[in-house]
């Protein structure tokens, strides 16, 4: 089973590269853009073919490696 | 003294750490394996700068995971000192042996080159050589120094002087929260920190700033 | 299997001929694997078959030279038991397609081409070659190669140390992006890649190898058009963290006694490692490439015999001591797999899912390998000294020069290096030399990289001398004795006749410098087909040399380091403006003729300033070289803020005084006693020596009248490069 | 309107991060994890209200600064 994992900075917590990038798109002419935020996305392949068991697992990795939960957040998604 | 430096694959300033160590106290570290699950029988433990795991997903992440470092909290929950320094600090954050994170720095470039440091807190087994206000030189050398911690939690160490060095004000190399250089852990014998001490203990290299860091552990240690 | 088309062997970037010579070797059809392994083997990047012939005539013993060109580096004695071993190669192509990424895996590279040699690198340097500012793409290439040898260097724990940045239109698309790398061996632990005898296991080391950069060899040789940028072959990514374990394991494992041979696997990986390790050996090399640690599902024989996968060496071991060896990458997470066995067939066999893929004579690869003797068109080298504006004034037109984008101050470049990692930089960039000491000794290594291509575009063996001469000139005023150097000759196609004129006359140059300098080649790296749409770069022979200081505490920096020090230079001044940057710059014309270099006053010059280093006499010192004398100077007081008054010396032109870049040239600033002495001394030897003033205050003053402060002047230098990489789209990062 | 951009490495291009957690996870006895992929989620605010249109510009963001496409590749999703 694949699954992707989502890990991004919480709210309120500082995204320099987030604003360079934000800065950046407007100076090339992409006036429209507003906030921008810049995370991790990490695909993992997984033996386990038991959802719930595989959600469960994740979010030991996420807890324990995956994310740093001072700072970040992260969402999980089957596939 | 007796000291031990550890080697997480990818630390690089493990050698420099141990030299400084050699030269100040005398005596040669042990340099301890990140796979090794007990520590020898040491006053200091140094988490030395590098590259741990080559920094891949977060400064110091993978090496906070070690086996090693569960007997590296055992001894600092002994009251044994921890010296972390750059990578080191990384590690002692992700091991949250030290509160905060430290991210990318706001240049979003890696930098190295000296900058000036003011000794905020005296009261501590690896300053108390200095005096407070004391103005040093270190260098630093890191792409992701940038102290970050929730209003509280800076309230919390500034209330309880645990802030031991601060960037000089102008000189903040990387955007880190109130100039925060380096903190001690609530029972201060945890001190983390981005500049390299261990790289101004020698009048060649440009410094011995850093001499003060080495002899207040000698003298608190011994 | 795979007829062989007229198509499908030019694709590989043979020539009609040249696939005839290989029927001839083969005595048969080649199989598509072996026509991959001739493609990359006879390639120019891997036969230097346009520069072989020439290459012959570099001077490359002495006494002191341990191991000169053909093994991974050169290495050098430097006493005690301690062995020097450096190497400059070029990543020039690959970091134009992916800047970040080409880069680093160039530093990653000529890293493993060090320590495969039984070396820990201690100090990196690059010399680096962008287009115009202007140039849309120049700001992006220069922010990724400068973080992708930051992001390498850094993880490896090596410091980088020095280096040159240029910028001119020439290589708007073709950069050049040179690493050096210096390592410090015993001398009786040197590490070759002779993979002599019968039965040896021959085992792989480090990454798996992937699909990664294939034909990568053979696109280094083939120049650019813009449409190439698109069928680009699959770009290398490195991974400095294995690298660094694979760094540590190869030293653990060189601590014993079980390597016979051992080379890392760069351009063509498996085939060139394997055939010039057999080649060296007088052997013959057997592979099984299901044995290959593979990344990828299902790849080809022709895949793994020309991936470029990073970091993996390959190794001849004693028989019996495989489980040892393994031991010792397990610890440190690395893969480690015997894939082969060395035989006395001389013939390079590799056997893949049991059929033979590929059965060659070694020697097909190597000696029979083409040596062209191109031809070449001489052109007369610019002449004559150009008109200038002689009201111009020196100290506007100073701070102009020092705010340009080849003289302006490089921190933004290299304070994205760690240079002080190692704790063993006694001088960081900013001065003539990097210095490294010989970690716990008072001994050191002096280290530059230097070439000045508008000089070698205007006189191709002029301009080569005096790439040698001025690195020669940066050991000697950090007070070392040069040893050797190291060449990257980057040129641009050599089948065109006046380019081929460009190599020809630099080597000719090269090799009269370094006679006459008693300064051997120990190694080097051609590249050449440096062109963008038939536009060749100026001809670029990047020098790198290494000097050694016995006692560290003599070294001279540039900075003036005391009020009241007289200023002298050493060195005619003539006045020399033709192609000089003031030229260039100010009067906005790039022509005359090339400084000159005589060879033996550079060595009498240069002889005479060690002495005085070496003799604790003199602590500041500075050779003159881009900009001429008066920038020198500038760079003197703005490296700590102390100010000099000057004045010509006799009643010469000013302009061609002050920013003339003759050859052979320092700036020394000693107490007085000490300067009047070195004055006596110099003109006792027949040396041109004049004083130029006093260092004080906190301006620059020319004749008592003419002044601008120090911080004005450093406030231009340092402000240029970071102006300029502020208007960076975002930077590149990892 | 808001829109995420996943850049990922190009199918064979070495992730030498990926390989990296995955060993870690592995070594933390997440046994059932194979390969591992990292790449970047980038967050924009966009002013457009036209999603077709919101489309294309990021799309031409992606080609023009927020993917190296010499080596990664990207998927928009607008939410
Ligand atoms: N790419 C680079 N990386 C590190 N240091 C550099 C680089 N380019 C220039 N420098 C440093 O900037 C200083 C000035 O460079 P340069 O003008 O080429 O010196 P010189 O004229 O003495 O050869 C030197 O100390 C050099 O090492
Ligand atoms: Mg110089």
């Amino acid at each position: 089973m694949k699954a992707r994992v989502f890990i991004t900075l919480k709210n309120g917590v500082l995204d320099p590269q987030g604003k360079a990038i934000g800065h950046a798109l407007n100076g090339l002419g992409f006036g429209s853009v507003g906030e921008v935020r810049q995370g991790k996305v990490i695909d993992l392949e997984l033996g386990e073919t038991d959802a719930e068991k595989a959600k469960t697992d994740i979010k030991a990795m996420c807890e324990k490696l995956l994310a740093n939960t001072v700072i970040e957040k992260y969402e999980i998604e089957l596939k | 003294m007796r000291s031990a430096v550890i080697v997480f694959p990818a630390s690089n300033c493990d050698r420099d750490a141990a030299t400084a160590l050699e030269q100040m106290t005398g005596r040669k570290p042990h340099m301890v394996w990140h796979q090794d699950s007990d520590l020898p029988d040491v006053d200091l433990v140094v988490l030395p700068g590098g590259f741990s795991y080559g920094d891949y997903l977060r400064c110091g992440a993978m090496a906070s995971q070690s086996s090693v470092m569960k007997a590296v909290k055992t001894h600092a929950d002994k009251g044994g000192m921890v010296l972390g320094i750059c990578n080191g600090f990384q590690v002692l954050t992700e091991t949250h042996m030290l509160p905060g994170a430290l991210m990318r720095n706001a240049g979003l470039k890696f930098v190295c080159r000296p900058v000036s440091l003011e000794v905020d807190e005296t009261q501590s087994g690896f300053t108390r050589k200095y005096a407070k206000g004391q103005r040093v030189t270190f260098p630093v050398a890191h792409g992701e120094g940038s102290y970050y911690a929730d209003e509280e939690t800076l309230d919390r160490l500034e209330g309880e002087n645990r802030v031991a060095f601060r960037y000089a004000p102008g000189d903040n190399p990387n955007g880190s929260a109130r100039n925060i250089a380096g903190i001690l852990s609530e029972k201060r014998n945890v001190l983390g920190l981005m500049p390299h001490p261990e790289r101004v203990v020698d009048e060649a290299l440009g410094g011995t700033d850093g001499k003060g860091l080495f002899q207040s552990l000698i003298e608190t240690l011994s | 299997m795979t007829k062989i088309t007229p198509e499908l062997v030019r694709e590989h970037g043979l020539s009609d001929s040249e696939y005839a010579r290989i029927l001839e070797l083969m005595g048969r059809e080649p199989t598509l694997v072996e026509l991959g392994i001739f493609s990359v083997m006879w390639s120019e990047h891997c036969s230097y078959k346009s520069t072989r012939f020439h290459l012959r005539r570099l001077p490359t013993s002495a006494p002191w030279v341990l191991q000169g060109p053909g093994e991974n580096a050169g290495v050098i004695d430097i006493g005690d038991g301690d062995a020097a071993i450096f190497k400059m190669e070029s990543h020039n192509h690959p970091s134009f397609i992916e800047p970040y990424q080409g880069a680093a895996t160039g530093v990653g590279g000529i890293m493993r081409d060090v320590f495969t040699m039984g070396a820990r690198p201690i100090a990196m340097m690059n010399a680096l070659r962008f287009g115009e500012p202007s140039h849309p793409k120049t700001r992006h290439l220069v922010s990724g190669v400068v973080s992708g040898i930051g992001g390498y260097g850094n993880c490896m724990g090596v410091p980088t140390v020095g280096g040159e940045v240029n910028f001119h239109r020439s290589y708007n698309g073709n950069i050049l992006v040179n690493a050096m790398c210096v390592g410090l061996a015993r001398t009786g632990k040197i590490f070759k890649s002779a993979a002599k005898g019968a039965g040896n296991p021959v085992v792989y080391i480090g990454s798996k190898t992937g699909r990664d950069g294939i034909h990568g060899a053979t696109m280094a040789s083939a120049e650019f058009d813009d449409a190439s940028e698109e069928k680009r072959p699959t770009v290398q990514v490195g991974d400095p963290f294995t690298e660094k374990l694979l760094l540590e394991a190869c030293l653990e494992l060189m601590a014993t006694d079980a390597i016979i041979a051992i080379q890392d696997m760069g351009a063509a990986g498996l085939t060139s490692s394997s055939a010039e390790m057999g080649d060296k050996g007088g052997s013959g090399i057997e592979l099984d490439l299901d044995k290959v640690p593979q990344r990828e599902a299902d790849m080809t024989a022709y895949e793994m015999m020309l991936s470029e996968s990073q970091e993996r060496m390959l190794a001849v071991l004693k028989p019996g001591r495989e489980a040892e060896a393994e031991a010792i990458f397990r610890k440190w997470e690395l893969d480690f797999a015997v894939i082969g066995i060395t035989t006395d067939t001389k013939r390079l066999v590799v056997k893949h899912k049991g059929a033979v893929v590929a059965d060659m004579p070694i020697t097909a690869l190597s000696d029979e390998a083409p040596v062209y003797q191109r031809p070449y068109r001489e052109r007369a080298a610019a002449a004559g000294q150009p008109l200038y504006d002689g009201l111009k004034n020196p100290i506007a037109s100073l701070a102009a020069l020092l705010a340009s984008p080849d003289l302006a101050s490089r921190r933004w470049v290299w304070e994205q290096y760690d240079h002080t990692v190692m704790a063993d930089t006694v001088q960081v960039p900013g001065g003539d030399a990097a210095v490294v000491r010989v970690h716990g000794t008072q001994k050191a290594l002096a280290i530059t990289t230097d070439v000045t291509p508008r000089y070698c575009a205007a006189d191709p063996c002029e301009g080569a001398k005096q790439a040698v001469a001025e690195a020669w000139r940066n050991l000697t005023a950090v007070g070392a004795t040069p040893l050797a150097v190291t060449d990257n000759l980057n040129y641009g196609n050599p089948q065109k006749p006046e380019i081929m004129w460009q190599i020809v006359a630099g080597v000719d140059g090269i090799g009269a410098a370094c006679r006459a300098l008693d300064f051997p080649v120990i190694g080097g790296n051609c590249s050449l087909y440096n062109e963008t749409n038939g536009e060749g770069i100026l001809p670029t022979p990047a020098i790198g040399g290494v000097g050694l200081l016995k006692d560290v505490s003599k070294m001279a920096t540039i900075a003036f380091k005391r009020e009241g020090d007289v200023v002298i230079v050493i060195g005619e001044t003539g006045g020399h403006l033709g192609q000089s940057v003031y030229l260039r710059e100010i009067e906005g014309r790039e022509e005359g003729a090339a400084p000159p270099v005589d060879l033996a006053r550079e060595k009498k010059h240069g002889d005479f300033v060690r002495g005085l280093i070496q003799a604790g006499r003199v602590d500041t010192v500075h050779d003159v070289s881009d900009g001429g004398l008066l920038v020198a100077i500038a760079e003197m007081a703005m490296a700590r803020g102390i100010g000099a008054s000057i004045g010509l010396a006799g009643l010469p032109e000013a302009i061609p005084f002050w920013f003339g870049e003759d050859q052979g040239r320092y700036v020394i600033a000693a107490p007085f006693a000490e300067a009047e002495r070195i004055v006596e001394e110099a003109r006792a030897a027949y040396i041109p020596v004049a004083e130029l003033g006093r260092t004080g205050g906190t301006a620059l003053t020319l004749d008592d009248s003419n002044s601008v402060a120090v911080s004005a002047l450093k406030q231009g230098f340092e402000g240029w490069f970071p102006t300029f990489m502020a208007g960076e789209e975002i930077p590149v990062t990892n």
